[in-house]
């Protein structure tokens, strides 16, 4: 079943891939070019800097877990995994006050029903949210990768059968199909991460397969199978960095919807476990206290927001920089 | 000679980009008399589909008009003064947007453009979309107009014409889809026809049929023409005077067998030996050497003197207007090229510049590209 | 024995969160001493309508299923207990002319049966009906059949009296026979309309339902206990799962009632001047239970270095009150009180936090640093946070991986529902959980704590099978003292073994508008007792 | 070839695709674990009873039998039967759906009628304020999950100001005499709305900012369309452009990220469902995964899966019918 028998060539949010001949192309493979572009482009810079620093934010708090033991939290912030010594529970933000008392500076965006600091593990939260984002993306773009460039270049039933099932798996609405993969095989953010990475193969199996059935047919691409290289070689040496552009742009912003989608599998409690600072875990948490600390319900979802804003931005960034025809 | 219908003086169009300030038409002058077919010629990005925006006043941003005069019909189009300020500012003749839209654009002056596949709105009906300009710039009655839509599209020689009329675009051929937009254009009876490369979109078959369905109706409503084309064989054809453009300006302008056999500009020449002519045989074509270079930091002197194979010196460093060169009582024969003595600059005493070596310009864009490395 | 536990054992686990510890008290809700002698007739119409929420929705309407609170709290109105609770946990007979008469030393009971008694149909209430009533559960194999599965077998002596012959003599049967009468001949004719369309002899009929959603039960005019007929003529249940959603509708006076006010908003709702809260301990008991069988918690060492790790007292001060209470025994204050059970030295057997001995004990039993632990909890805030608070302590004491996982009923009774106990302590180290009894201490010791019943309601698979055999013979013995002497020995090894931590009671509470008179809480959380209530507006 | 024939064909392809979605949910309800007996029956059930409800399920068979006994029980309406409701799966599934539709059509309205202003206005604005202001909602738009915006929208507009419900769903249909404070059908359809607003509003956002993306460029891409400058080189009023040249062009993109979004809205549905306590579909399937009813997992997802084929379908016959570059004709 295709999107619309009329556009299912081009309804990937991108589709930029038109204009431009095949030395243009090559021009625009390239890491170097990409980064020049991405300078350029003032959207594209603000995103960098957004996920650049939510990256950076979610290294620390990793080298801080894996590596320190919460070493760096506990000395600088509060652990956001156990309570600090004196509990104050629902605490609001610095300079508010609710029924459990007055925001403190050491709790710059108050407690939660636990008494964490809401600072340190909305930090902590990014951690989980920037891994579980990049490694389902990276697990849709393997994943679609291989399906979409074996399918498109072999054609035929091969061809067929990959896309009828990966057909298959987008008509399953993906929260769904991903709630009952974590049913089947655990509830944990592993197979949130792998049932999220699933949902994204067929993105990545349909942008590729486009474009490998367009260049398939070029004549560098005719030469090379003619002069004896193996298909294989010409999938991934020739086909696939020619498809950087759009796959770059493409997986930026799924990373974002990655995060989107962990994000309500947790609030559904499918997903990271307490007391593991993730923060659709501290919304699920919060529901109780919206009468109370209403503010409590309020900083992950921020922090949710400015993530994939961050890499909304890129991503639109990205193709504007990499896509030449909406360059004026 | 009688006024012009239309006349175009000094007009100057700019882009305004982040790139900085692309001159696309620099300072042109024409004018198109009555019954006439004017063509405008040159190669792509010269600046002639700018020019008849220009006429039309339909330059999309940030393109401007940002000085010159065009005058149609005694009505102006376009003109800027000076105000106490020094600061330039609209004539107060100057027609509003809302008068060029409803008196000048298709009612006056219609417009045929490029590319027929395009050109017409693929979710509307062929007829619908005639209908609806001819209702527009005729004051005609729904069913009037479909009457009239339907006569026009006969005209222009669309077989069945009333059960076309409900067809959609996508179930026309090429050179069908640019018969409707003829007909589009000759249905609103305007003065002014302004035909921007029109067939070249087209087989050269189609073409051919299209160029004597146009010469036909020419005579036959007696509508002038402005025909942009990079093609001289179709300025042979259809035109009775010429604008050769190069790089935003007109380099030569002539009637159409002083073009052809007395080119007085090595640009001119060089269009014309890159092509076949009936009237001569060549043992080849020559392609001219190298690409345009940019609007938007033209060369100084002569725009040509990168690719010109009489460059000499003197042409990086003057920079010439078209002037007339004809005879006394001779119809008028412009061009800008010092090399003719009118401009005695110098020309002959100057060192020739070797223009194959000089041209660097690449010329990558037709070649295939290999693989990314 | 009756099986009213908050951890569903079977199909529906549907208890919902926070204080609504679920109970499977099929008890009727009429014939409560005070007030309402209420309706004058009229069809239902003539009187007011109560809007109530509910934490859930019903699932099931036939007494013989029901095994969940909100549905059993509908029921209560469309049916007639055999026998009811008051407006304490003391017992009255309802449908039942009287108590009933115990003979052949308490393996005998002779249930008389009121004659004037009749189902909203017209047919009789029948002493056919009160045996099919008691059986059905273990004859269908229902979730409730352990309820009252000593029953080896019943006789109608005549057309209003019931005779049952118990395997043993059971000294809760009594309570065990609080359950609301079925229409024995319709229900028969198709059980599962009867589930959807029940036939009851109570006050109120259904109007309509839908399953997980809402109810609406309308005064039965005609009803056999005229005396006792409510004044209110209609409630309109409703499900709010959202504790703060609740309070809300309670506050904008879109409810009349809300079941199950959360710590956090107790002020809130103590803040309304429109509302109040009402409350009654529940016979509920919370706890904190060890996997002993496997892992490293099967060493009454780890067990004791766990309670050594945190602080129970100041988890149920954070989380709990005051919706709930400290509880240091197995069983509610109010059956402690009564059985006289020396609370205060099980309380002194619990350890308050000192990690350093935590340390040292888990040191000494040799556990490694980096074992990884694993907590589950239910799907219910409370129970989660006693659990993240102990991990927090193991984390303390110096664990790094602690795990507490929140699994939905389904998942979480699976973990140890197994013949032979949990495969391997990867399923759990702990579990919190909480039971809600009925007013004996049976209710609570034997279905938690006795070996019997390993895999099923208890999770722990303990191996003190002394103690395991003092609650069976307890249970199997009509004399009183001898039970209370064999529950406390067995309760005192148990607590000191550390099998269960106990945690904490809740209360059940109400927010009720003050447009609603004569409502109050009971300590059987599925009671509404309505029939003394009315609303004005 | 008809439109009528053109919209069987397109029913007639994805019947293998709802074949898929049964074979993906029914070898992912068998993976997951515990025994659905053992979770009827509670844990130690009588040996005889155990082999009943086997046999009664045909548990006792092996899987392959197991999944073309399902498979063709599909192809008869017979979805199985929910233990935890005790009743057919296609009953529940049939009071659960309309009350999902009713709110996934309510977010689609409510997305396409912000959006499509927002998106014109954007394009013809190019680069302007409004184009700006448009932009960054639309950005925040689809950045935002949407139980989030829920949760906020009842605390603000349900808690604090008290102007809509904070959950629940009055289904326009209802008999009045079944509303509270209802005595006309009117009534009840003004408490529907009432209630539909926020959750609308929240599973809406997203795809309102989606489609005021889509809807931006591809407007900007049509009033850059030759058509256009025809129109305007004819004199055609600037607004007649707007709205009719290039307005009914742009619409095409729209409607495919219409059909693409509605994966994105089923899922959102759950989130929306759960925040707003609705009880629909969302609800149905999380209910049935939390107490293991295998059957009702399937069949919600299942039923889940063809919500979205249809909707697909239907977007592209709407395509289809705006386009008339679409032919019906095969491929």
């Amino acid at each position: 079943m295709s999107i619309n028998s009329a556009t299912s060539d081009d309804d990937t949010p991108d589709g930029g891939d038109e204009s431009g001949g095949p030395d243009e192309v090559e021009a625009r493979v390239g890491l170097r070019y990409t980064l020049k572009q991405v300078r350029q482009d003032t959207t594209a810079r603000i995103g960098t800097y957004i996920v650049g620093f939510m990256t950076f934010v979610a290294v620390f708090a990793a080298f801080d877990y894996y590596v320190l033991d919460y070493a760096i939290a506990e000395a600088v912030l509060y652990n956001p995994e156990t309570d600090p010594q004196n509990v104050r529970r629902l605490l609001p933000p610095v300079g508010m006050e609710n029924q459990f008392g007055q925001g403190v500076l050491e709790h710059p965006l108050g407690t939660d029903h636990r008494g964490r600091d809401l600072l340190s593990r909305t930090i902590y939260g990014t951690r989980i949210a920037m891994t579980v984002g990049f490694l389902a993306t990276a697990i849709g773009l393997g994943g679609g990768t291989v399906i979409g460039a074996v399918s498109g270049y072999y054609g035929g039933w091969i061809d067929d059968v990959l896309q009828r099932v990966t057909e298959t798996i987008y008509a399953i609405p993906f929260l769904v199909l991903v709630i009952a993969f974590m049913t089947a095989f655990g509830r944990d953010l592993t197979f949130a991460m792998i049932g999220v990475g699933i949902t994204a193969i067929p993105v990545f199996n349909r942008l590729i397969r486009s474009r490998v059935v367009s260049i398939r047919e070029e004549d560098y691409v005719e030469a090379a199978r003619a002069a004896g290289v193996k298909d294989r070689n010409i999938i991934f040496r020739h086909i696939i960095p020619n498809s950087f552009a759009p796959v770059l742009v493409q997986a930026t912003l799924q990373v974002g919807v990655s995060i989107l989608i962990v994000a309500g599998l947790s609030f559904l409690g499918f997903g990271a476990q307490p007391p593991t600072p993730s923060w659709g875990q501290m919304l699920s948490a919060s529901r109780g206290y919206m009468l109370p600390a209403p503010t409590f319900s309020i900083f992950p979802g921020i922090a949710i927001l400015i993530t994939v804003i961050g890499f909304n931005i890129l991503g639109d960034g990205l193709q504007d920089a990499l896509d030449p025809r909406i360059n004026n | 000679m009688s006024e012009p219908l239309l006349s175009v003086r000094d007009l100057k169009t700019q882009f305004f980009t982040e790139d900085g300030t692309v001159r696309a038409v620099d300072g042109i002058s024409f004018d198109v008399h009555e019954g006439e077919i004017v063509g405008l010629v040159g190669e792509s990005g010269a600046g002639k589909s700018v020019a008849t925006s220009s006429i039309l006043r339909l330059v999309d941003s940030p393109g401007e008009i940002v000085g010159g005069e065009i005058e149609f019909k005694g009505e102006t189009i376009f003109g800027l003064e000076a105000d106490d300020d020094g600061e330039l500012r609209p004539r107060d003749e100057m027609l509003t947007e809302n008068e060029m839209r409803k008196r000048i654009r298709g009612r006056e002056i219609a417009i045929i453009f490029q590319d027929p596949m395009e050109s017409l709105n693929p979710v509307f009906t062929v007829g619908g979309q005639l209908r609806e300009f001819i209702e527009i710039n005729r004051d005609l009655d729904p069913d009037e107009a479909k009457e009239e839509a339907i006569d026009m599209l006969r005209e222009v020689g669309i077989p069945a014409p009333e059960s076309r009329y409900d067809e959609y675009p996508h179930q026309f051929s090429g050179g069908m889809r640019q018969r409707v937009l003829i007909a589009m254009a000759l249905a609103c009876q305007p003065d002014l026809i302004i035909a921007d490369e029109p067939t070249t979109a087209l087989d050269v078959t189609v073409e051919g049929e299209i160029l004597e369905m146009v010469t036909e109706l020419q005579e036959k409503y007696d509508t002038s023409f402005i025909w942009v084309t990079h093609d001289m064989s179709v300025v042979a054809e259809i035109c009775d005077r010429v604008n050769v453009m190069y790089l935003g300006e007109i380099i030569e302008q002539a009637e159409v067998d002083d073009l052809f056999y007395d080119t007085k500009h090595p640009y001119t020449s060089a269009l014309l030996d890159s092509m076949p002519r009936p009237d001569r045989t060549v043992d080849e074509l020559r392609p001219i050497e190298g690409v345009m270079p940019e609007a938007i930091d033209p060369p100084a002197g002569c725009r040509f003197h990168s690719r010109c194979p009489e460059a000499r010196e003197v042409c990086r460093e003057v920079h010439p207007e078209p002037r007339d060169l004809s005879e006394e009582g001779e119809p008028r024969h412009a061009a800008a090229c010092v090399k003719h003595d009118a401009f005695d600059v110098g020309y002959d005493e100057s060192p020739p510049i070797d223009t194959r070596a000089g041209g660097g310009f690449s010329a990558g864009l037709t070649e295939t590209g290999g693989e990314a490395e | 024995m009756r099986r009213e536990h908050t951890q569903r054992i079977s199909r529906r686990k549907v208890l919902a969160g926070g204080a609504a510890g679920a109970s499977l008290l099929l008890a009727g809700c009429t014939g409560g001493g005070d007030g309402g002698d209420g309706g004058d007739g009229g069809g239902g119409s003539g009187g007011p309508t109560l809007y109530f929420s509910q934490v859930k929705g019903p699932l099931d309407m036939d007494p013989v299923v029901i095994n969940d609170v909100p549905s059993a709290q509908i029921a209560g109105q469309i049916f007639d207990g055999l026998y009811e609770y008051g407006d304490g946990v003391g017992l009255e007979p309802k449908i039942a002319a009287e108590m009933p008469t115990v003979e052949r030393e308490g393996t005998r009971y002779i249930v008389p049966i009121r004659e004037d008694a009749e189902f909203q149909n017209g047919d009789p209430v029948t002493a056919e009906d009160v045996i099919h009533t008691i059986r059905a559960p273990v004859e269908e194999q229902t979730e409730n059949a352990s309820e009252v599965d000593m029953v080896d077998s019943a006789e109608a002596i005549d057309e209003h009296t019931a005779q049952f012959d118990l395997s043993y003599p059971y000294g809760a049967f009594t309570i065990a026979m609080v359950r609301n009468v079925v229409n024995a001949s319709v229900r028969q004719e198709d059980t599962e309309t009867y589930n959807q369309e029940p036939v009851g002899s109570g006050p109120f009929q259904l109007v309509e339902w839908e399953p997980e959603d809402y109810a609406t039960v309308e005064r039965w005019d005609d009803y056999w206990d005229g005396d006792n007929l409510p004044e209110i003529a209609r409630i309109e249940f409703d499900p709010i799962e959202e504790q703060t959603t609740r309070v809300t509708e309670l506050e904008t006076g879109n409810v009349d009632v809300i079941e199950t006010i959360p710590p956090q908003l107790y002020e809130t709702v103590e803040g309304n001047e429109n509302a109040s809260i009402t409350e009654s301990p529940g016979v509920g008991y919370f706890y904190l239970a060890f996997n002993c069988a496997n892992g490293p918690t099967s060493d009454p060492l780890v067990r004791e270095a766990v309670d050594y790790c945190f602080s129970m007292d100041q988890a149920i001060e954070n989380f709990v009150e005051p919706s709930g209470v400290r509880q240091h025994a197995p069983y509610p204050s109010s059956i402690s009180e009564e059985w006289d059970f020396p609370v205060d030295e099980w309380a002194d057997i619990q350890h308050d936090q000192d990690v350093e001995e935590a340390q040292a004990l888990f040191d000494e039993a040799g556990v490694s640093m980096d074992y990884d632990w694993r907590i589950i909890v239910p799907p219910d805030d409370m129970r989660e946070q006693i659990g993240v608070t102990i991990g927090d302590g193991l984390q303390n004491a110096g664990f790094d991986n602690v795990e507490v996982q929140r699994l939905d009923w389904g998942t979480f009774t699976e973990a140890y529902q197994s013949d032979d106990g949990p495969n391997s302590a990867d399923e759990y180290n702990m579990y919190t959980l909480g039971w809600s009894g009925a007013p004996d201490p049976d209710t609570f010791a034997y279905n938690l704590l006795s070996q019997e019943v390993d895999g099923v309601t208890n999770g722990t698979f303990h191996g003190y099978d002394e103690a395991s055999e003092k609650l069976t013979q307890a249970r199997e013995s009509a004399d009183r003292e001898e039970r209370r002497r064999l529950y406390i020995e067995a309760t005192t090894t148990l607590l000191e073994g550390r099998v269960h931590i106990p945690a904490y009671n809740l209360n059940n509470s109400y927010g009720v508008r003050s447009a609603v008179e004569g409502f109050s809480s009971h300590p059987i959380s599925s009671e509404i007792q309505v029939d003394g209530s009315t609303v004005t507006r | 070839m008809s439109l009528l024939r053109y919209t069987l064909r397109r029913f007639a392809q994805a019947i293998p695709v709802l074949i898929g979605i049964v074979t993906i949910t029914f070898f992912l309800a068998n993976q997951i674990p515990g025994d659905p007996v053992e979770i009827m029956l509670g844990p130690t059930p009588a040996q005889e009873q155990v082999e009943a409800i086997r046999a009664r399920y045909g548990l006792d068979r092996p899987i392959h039998v197991r999944y073309f006994t399902y498979l063709s029980g599909v192809a008869t309406g017979n979805l199985g039967f929910s233990i935890y409701y005790d009743r057919p799966v296609l009953e529940m599934i049939m009071l659960r759906l309309p009350v999902t539709l009713l709110l996934m059509l309510s977010a689609f309205a409510f997305a396409v009628a912000t959006a499509i202003p927002l998106g014109v206005i954007s394009a013809k604005r190019r680069n302007e304020p409004a184009d700006h202001v448009s932009r960054v909602v639309s950005l925040i738009g689809v950045s935002t999950p949407s139980f989030w915006i829920g949760l906020v929208l009842i605390i603000v507009f349900a808690f604090y100001l008290g102007w809509f419900p904070a959950r629940g769903l009055v289904l326009p249909w209802t008999d009045p005499a079944d509303v509270r404070g209802a005595a006309t059908q009117f009534e009840v359809l003004r408490q529907s709305a009432h209630h539909l607003f926020l959750p609308m509003i929240a599973l809406g956002t997203l795809q309102m900012a989606q489609i005021t993306r889509i809807e931006r460029s591809s407007m900007v891409d049509s009033l850059q369309g030759e058509y256009v400058k025809l129109a305007r080189a004819y004199g055609v009023p600037e607004s007649t452009i707007v709205r009719k040249h290039a307005f009914q062009v742009a619409q095409l993109p729209v409607i495919t990220i219409i059909g693409l979004g509605l994966s994105t809205a089923l899922g959102g549905a759950v989130l929306t469902e759960t925040v707003f306590e609705i009880q629909g579909m969302g609800r149905l399937i999380i209910t049935a995964i939390n107490n293991q009813d295998y059957e009702l997992i399937m069949g919600t997802t299942l039923v889940f899966g063809i919500v979205y084929v249809v909707g697909v379908i239907v977007t592209d016959i709407t395509y289809s019918y705006l386009d008339p570059r679409v032919t019906y004709g095969e491929d």
